[in-house]
């Protein structure tokens, strides 16, 4: 009788065994070449940022191996490569697909998916199998007090988004005193509104409106009813992309103008501008990067900083023979993926080995320069040597208008009123 | 001492009164039978019996105790067990599953495990002639088949009293011979007092009943011995009408 | 005379699909983490099919008992962090804390919920996560928003090989224990009055009340069970997988939606059914994210039509009807 | 200065919960008609947001004449959906209509995604504002409340004067009993749900005029659990009781929240989001026919 029931066991325990059998005939790495592992967010909620994501890493891939002549280990030029996986934006496959990176294809570096969470799914495997873990989108800092010894970020840390913002308004408006913070209450804005909130205070503002409201809101008017009754001079705020587009708008719904209008995520995506047409125009947003950065070795050299990696144009090109896509233009997800690759490959040669632990030790003591900017971690792996730049909506475009050293354009402060906008003044300085 | 007595029985749907100031009593082992038209509440009546509805106004007494507002989950286990107009087995179960469930939540369910509960489900199963089906999903028999299934299920939890709604409605002359015989053979054995409700005077309910209540929008119109009942003449002209005169001549 | 142990000859199957796993993981280089991957659907599943599969109630919101079981984990170890002498013991803390939690909410929940019937229970359960959510966000319970990311403390409890290997080996293993625990109580309810008394309301409620069966005791007494289960699964295959929990993560609808699939299509209220659906989710998902990725939910959608339409029963089901009362039949149930 | 917020939420709020209302008409009339609950609600409205999105976007038409629009896709929506699953679930547990209507808005999200993508959209349709002393409000919102007013009273002299109305209310009244007396039951269960669907995409246009950013497809989970608890309110069987439901719905999210953020140390929003969904409990459990009287 158990042979009966064999029968109907037996294939259902071959039918599950048929993707571990696939996994041997799977792309193995092998001496002579050097291979990044990527569990990338190619569909789900991430999928933006994770097509981003991969074409940034293929745009550098292809410049270290095309231009750069490969990495030089051991007196050789080692080839780069690239093995990515989808993990759909779920936390279930980031474990599945980081863990066969590492034992199946034997990768050297994995390369985390986007978001902070999911970073910090992967990193347990990864510090389980000694596997140097980097991050280019997960910007909680939390993730760097946990210990972790293979993590090492590249994007900045989620405190740091509002600084430069402040400082603008400081320098350009000594008058401005009354600033609202209103986030998203999420993980990652509340930190950037707990970073913005310590640095308003360090440089004297006033905070009149402090207030947050939940992932998925369909209306901020009780929200933002309040806080036109608080009359701030200017307003940072904001989370992700859905929201932004929402908080835009509805302040110009209530008619609340402000000198200065700054929002996290969404106000640097060119889908902004296209949703919210003259209402956008003024809004300003920072971002880790922008297209119009001026970083550049000569700019290096003046600081005394090594330089790699493609110039911003050779970039966007790279970038757009790796999407095959002819519009599309690199955001900073883009640019941080890639600039990790850079660093990565710099640590490598330094160390002259792929030995995770050597690596990382290389990745702690180098300082470098891209067409991203400055990179440099401390000891816990947290990014601290790169900072953000501040874009503005002028007359349809984005400008980059801080800081002064990057900066693309002068800024427009104070923003015209909405009416003003309505009427087609355009937020020109 | 009555078995089931009830006093005054009101219940209202909106402005309809469904069943009206209706009073009755049964004794132990005894047989009644219930006749209305269709919307004159004799399954309301059956419902305010065992809870599914509560009375707005009046009382239900249960050997005795009240129960007016007692779950019928509760009324189960005193020994109230009832069929359907329409069957209602548990579908995906098997016959034997179905009528095992009737024990095991019913006169004997504080006392009986599942083991024992298949053995009596086996039992009355055989009894009632279902031996042949009983490892087949209820929901796959035939309407009568799912009737005997139902009646099995009734008498599975060693009922006190059996309420039984249309309970031979859709079978043969010779089927319901066979019925009427089994029922008075388990009556008598287990002393179980039976209400039967039809819609029209059947010659089986009507030859076995001790006692018949007639029914009209909710009032109760007639409550006689069956003789006495079938030869009133409100039964006759007002309700019954000229068919069940000649079926009645038939009998 | 039969053999006292037929009874339980269906768990044969179950246990050897999860041994079979379980080898496979540890012994085919790299498969480790999709066996995890597959054993937390298998777990989801078995969990789930107590409550929908034999109630035939639909619970929306089941993940958020998912979700107060990851925090009840969080909450015991960011909590007895400074008492890492306790080590493992605290782990253990954090399960009873899981199941706690996750008992409580079910029976507060049950107690409004399943006093409706069908379609209002669903409509009642349909914000259960999100009410959720709301109120650990809105009124700032547990670091509200924030959420908790405890890696280091789960680091210095356990010491860091330990609890690395806890965070990608044992907490899988965990899983799989979960889930065949599951299955076992699965079984002995069908064996026993609960069982029985389900089956009889799924069918027919009104009818199941007139025999005799408290509906209403029998539909928590399942509700409560599944969401237990659900909270340990929670605790082990996220709180301890990934030492971090953020409300929106834990309380996401997705995983309902998941844990229906997998239920309908191995087959509502069968012994082996999830376990089977959780495999054919679980390894058609990743074929599907290879091939074809971004479909997968489309896919699933039509498979979830197609089979409330055509075999309602699913997959087991109709082996199990198919089967019925042959030498194969006693092993599926 | 808290009365002024509270007046001006309050004005927001009817605006607010005369479109809220118009977007639970259908889920109440699919209930009360075939008792089957559209679990997938939000996904048929989110399909109305981009029929929206594309007709102001690509070919630049005044969102009003979306609404049709919307409307006839709902219908066909809603035909093609009721032969194809709901006409053979209705005699089934009830687990299969929820699951087959979930799946449904599975499926149509999935479908849009893969069509236009997962960005969120907007359009920018600006009319000019009308600025009140204690609020200020765009025409499109006033606008898009009018508009469901407007389809609202049109729905109600639909009821009473046609025939097709009538044989509706009856099926609502007593299914078998419609029967008996010769309405063609099938055929009204056909009607209903596509008119259920019809008027639930059709509100997804006066939703996008009123908020007309944050358009994905995955939109509609958000507006699901609100729908389920205004038509709750409403007494869940009837779009009349949803349209009122929406009223109370609408003031109450308004107003709570300025109330809600006195409490130190709390999120307010997320509170009146907890708020609604125990109003959906409460009401459930004391009094499942809705508080609110509407014939």
């Amino acid at each position: 009788m158990k042979f009966f029931s064999l029968k109907i066991i037996l294939p259902a325990v071959l039918i599950s065994i048929i993707p571990f059998i696939s996994t041997f005939s799977a792309f193995a790495a092998g001496h002579g070449k050097i291979v990044i592992g990527h569990s990338a967010c190619l569909s789900g909620k991430y999928a933006k940022a994770g097509e981003q994501a991969v074409g940034g890493i293929e745009a550098c891939v292809d410049w270290v191996n095309n231009e750069y002549g490969g990495i030089t280990l051991g007196g050789k030029k080692v080839p780069l490569k690239y093995k990515k996986y989808d993990c759909e934006s779920k936390k279930e496959s980031v474990t599945s697909l980081i863990g066969r990176l590492i034992t199946v294809d034997k990768v050297d570096v994995v390369f985390a998916p986007y978001s902070s969470g999911l970073t910090l799914r992967g990193a347990p495997i990864a510090e389980s199998h000694q596997m140097l873990y980097m991050d280019h989108g997960g910007a909680n800092n939390k993730i760097f007090e946990q210990g972790f010894r293979y993590a090492v970020q590249t994007i900045g840390p989620a405190t740091s988004y509002h600084k430069g913002t402040l400082d603008m308004v400081k320098k350009i408006a000594p008058d401005a005193k009354k600033v609202a913070l209103a986030y998203e209450d999420s993980e990652f804005a509340t930190m950037v509104m707990e970073g913005a909130k310590n640095h308003a205070e360090k440089l004297g503002f006033e905070i009149v409106f402090e207030r947050t409201y939940p992932k998925g809101t369909t209306d901020l008017t009780p929200l933002l009813s309040a806080m036109k009754a608080a009359k701030p001079d200017f307003v940072l705020g904001g989370g992700h992309f859905e929201d932004g587009q929402l908080f835009n708008r509805q302040m110009a719904d209530l008619n609340i103008n402000v000198d200065c209008l700054s929002l996290i995520a969404a106000a640097t995506l060119p889908a902004f501008s296209d949703a919210l047409g003259h209402m956008a125009e003024g809004v300003m947003g920072p971002s880790h990067w922008e297209y119009g950065v001026t970083y550049s070795k000569e700019a290096a050299k003046e600081k005394g900083k090594q330089w790699i990696g493609p110039s911003q144009d050779e970039f966007v090109s790279l970038f757009k023979k790796a999407t095959g896509d002819q519009k599309m233009l690199p955001d900073y997800h883009a640019a941080e993926a890639g600039a990790q690759v850079l660093a990565y490959v710099l640590a490598v040669e330094k160390t002259g080995s792929t030995d995770s632990d050597k690596v990382r030790a290389a990745l702690g003591d180098l300082e470098f320069m891209s067409f991203y900017g400055s990179w440099d971690i401390d000891d816990s792996g947290l990014q601290v040597g790169h900072s953000m730049v501040d874009v503005q909506w002028q007359d349809g475009k984005r400008v980059i208008v801080w800081p002064e050293s990057a900066q693309t354009g002068k800024p427009c402060y104070p923003m015209p009123t909405f009416d003003e906008k309505k009427d087609g003044k355009k937020a020109l300085p | 001492m009555s078995l089931l007595r009830l006093e005054n029985v009101t219940k209202r749907f909106g402005g309809l009164v469904a069943v009206d100031r209706v009073s009755l009593e049964i004794k132990k082992g005894e047989f009644l039978g219930i006749v209305g038209p269709n919307g004159s509440g004799k399954t309301t009546l059956f419902n305010v019996i065992n809870g599914v509805f509560y009375p707005d106004e009046g009382r239900v007494f249960f050997e005795e105790t009240d129960i007016t507002r007692m779950p019928p989950y509760k009324r189960a286990p005193l020994g109230i067990a009832r069929t359907f107009q329409i069957p209602r087995p548990f579908a995906s179960a098997t016959v034997r599953e179905n009528v095992a469930v009737g024990a095991m939540f019913g006169f004997q369910a504080k006392t009986i495990n599942v083991e024992q509960s298949l053995e009596i489900a086996d039992k009355v199963i055989e009894r009632i002639g279902l031996s042949s089906h009983g490892n087949k999903s209820a929901g796959v028999l035939t309407p009568v088949e799912k009737k005997l299934m139902e009646i099995a299920r009734a008498l599975a939890m060693k009922p006190k009293l059996l309420l039984m709604d249309e309970a031979m409605a859709g079978m043969h002359p010779g089927e319901i011979d066979n019925m009427v015989k089994f029922l008075r053979e388990v009556a008598q054995e287990e002393e179980i007092a039976i209400v039967a409700m039809v819609e029209h005077i059947m010659r089986a309910v009507v030859n076995m009943a001790e006692k018949v209540i007639v029914l009209d929008y909710g009032e109760k119109i007639v409550d006689a011995p069956t003789r006495e009942a079938l030869s009133d003449p409100r039964v006759v002209d007002v309700y019954l009408g000229k068919g069940a005169k000649e079926e009645n001549a038939e009998g | 005379m039969k053999n006292r142990l037929s009874p339980y000859y269906p768990l044969l199957p179950v246990f050897v699909a999860y041994f079979a796993l379980f080898l496979v993981g540890r012994n085919v280089e790299g498969t480790w983490q999709l066996v995890a991957t597959l054993l937390f659907y298998c777990a989801l599943g078995q969990a789930f099919n107590i409550f929908l599969g034999m109630t035939g109630y639909v619970d929306f919101g089941y993940v958020a008992f998912l979700g107060v079981g990851t925090y009840g984990m969080a909450i015991a170890i960011t909590g007895l962090a400074n008492f890492p002498q306790l080590g493992l013991g605290i782990v253990a803390i954090g399960f009873v804390l899981a199941i706690i939690m996750a008992t409580l909410l079910s029976t507060a929940v049950g107690a409004v919920a399943l006093r409706l019937r069908g379609a209002y229970f669903a409509i009642a359960t349909i914000g259960v996560n999100e009410g959720f959510r709301f109120l650990i966000e809105g009124a700032n319970l547990w670091n509200g928003s924030s959420g908790m990311i405890f890696t280091a403390q789960l680091n210095e409890i356990l010491g860091r090989d330990l609890a690395s290997r806890v965070m990608t080996l044992w907490a899988d293993i965990l899983v799989l224990f979960i889930g065949a625990l599951a299955a076992v109580v699965t079984l002995l309810y069908m064996k026993s009055k609960i069982g029985y008394a389900l089956t009889a309301l799924r069918e027919d409620e009104d009818a199941a009340k007139v025999m005799g069966i408290n509906v209403t005791k029998y539909k928590i007494t399942a509700f409560i069970t599944s969401a237990s289960f659900a909270g340990t699964v929670g605790a082990a295959a996220w709180a301890l997988k990934t030492p971090y929990v953020f409300p929106p993560e834990v309380f996401e609808i997705h995983y309902t939606i998941e844990a229906i699939i997998i239920v309908m299509l191995g087959g509502a209220g069968t012994l082996l059914g999830p376990l089977v659906g959780a495999l054919i989710y679980g390894v058609s998902k990743y074929y599907l994210s290879i091939f074809l990725p971004g479909v997968q939910l489309f896919i699933f959608a039509l498979v979830i039509i197609f089979v409330i339409v055509t075999f309602p029963e699913g997959v087991v089901g109709v082996i199990k009807r198919k089967t019925r009362n042959t030498a194969i039949g006693q092993y599926i149930i | 200065m808290l009365l002024e917020q509270l007046s001006g939420n309050l004005i927001q709020g009817v605006v607010l919960g005369a479109v809220y209302g118009m977007a639970t008409m259908g889920l109440s009339l699919i209930f009360g008609v075939l008792k089957v609950v559209n679990v997938g609600h939000g996904a048929f409205v989110m399909v109305g947001a981009f029929v929206t999105l594309f007709f102001f976007s690509s070919l630049g038409l005044n969102p009003f004449i979306a609404i049709p629009a919307a409307f006839l896709v709902g219908i066909l929506l809603g035909l093609a959906f009721y032969y194809a699953a709901i006409k053979k679930l209705l005699n089934a547990p009830e687990l299969a209509t929820l699951l087959a209507t979930f799946s449904a808005g599975v499926l149509l999200e999935e479908t849009v995604k893969m069509i236009f993508g997962s960005e969120y959209r907007g359009f920018n349709w600006d009319v000019g504002k009308v600025d009140l002393i204690v609020t200020a409000l765009p025409m499109s919102k006033i606008f898009a409340a009018l508009g469901s007013v407007a389809i609202a009273l049109l729905l109600y002299v639909w009821f009473k004067r046609t025939r097709a109305g009538s044989a509706m209310r009856s099926v609502v009244e007593d299914s078998h009993g419609a029967r008996v007396c010769g309405v063609n039951v099938d055929g009204v269960y056909a009607m209903s749900f596509a008119l259920g669907i019809g008027l639930t995409v059709a509100s997804g246009v006066l939703l996008t005029m009123f908020i007309p950013v944050g358009i994905n497809p995955y939109m509609g989970g958000g507006y699901t659990l609100k729908a389920f608890v205004i038509a709750v309110l409403g007494g869940l069987s009837s779009p009349y009781g949803a349209f009122f439901g929406g009223l109370v719905f609408g003031l109450i999210e308004n107003t709570s929240y300025t109330l809600f953020a006195f409490i130190p140390g709390v999120e307010p929003f997320s509170l009146t989001r907890f708020l609604s969904f125990l109003i959906l409990l409460i009401i459930l459990l004391i009094r499942p026919t809705g508080i609110i009287k509407a014939k």
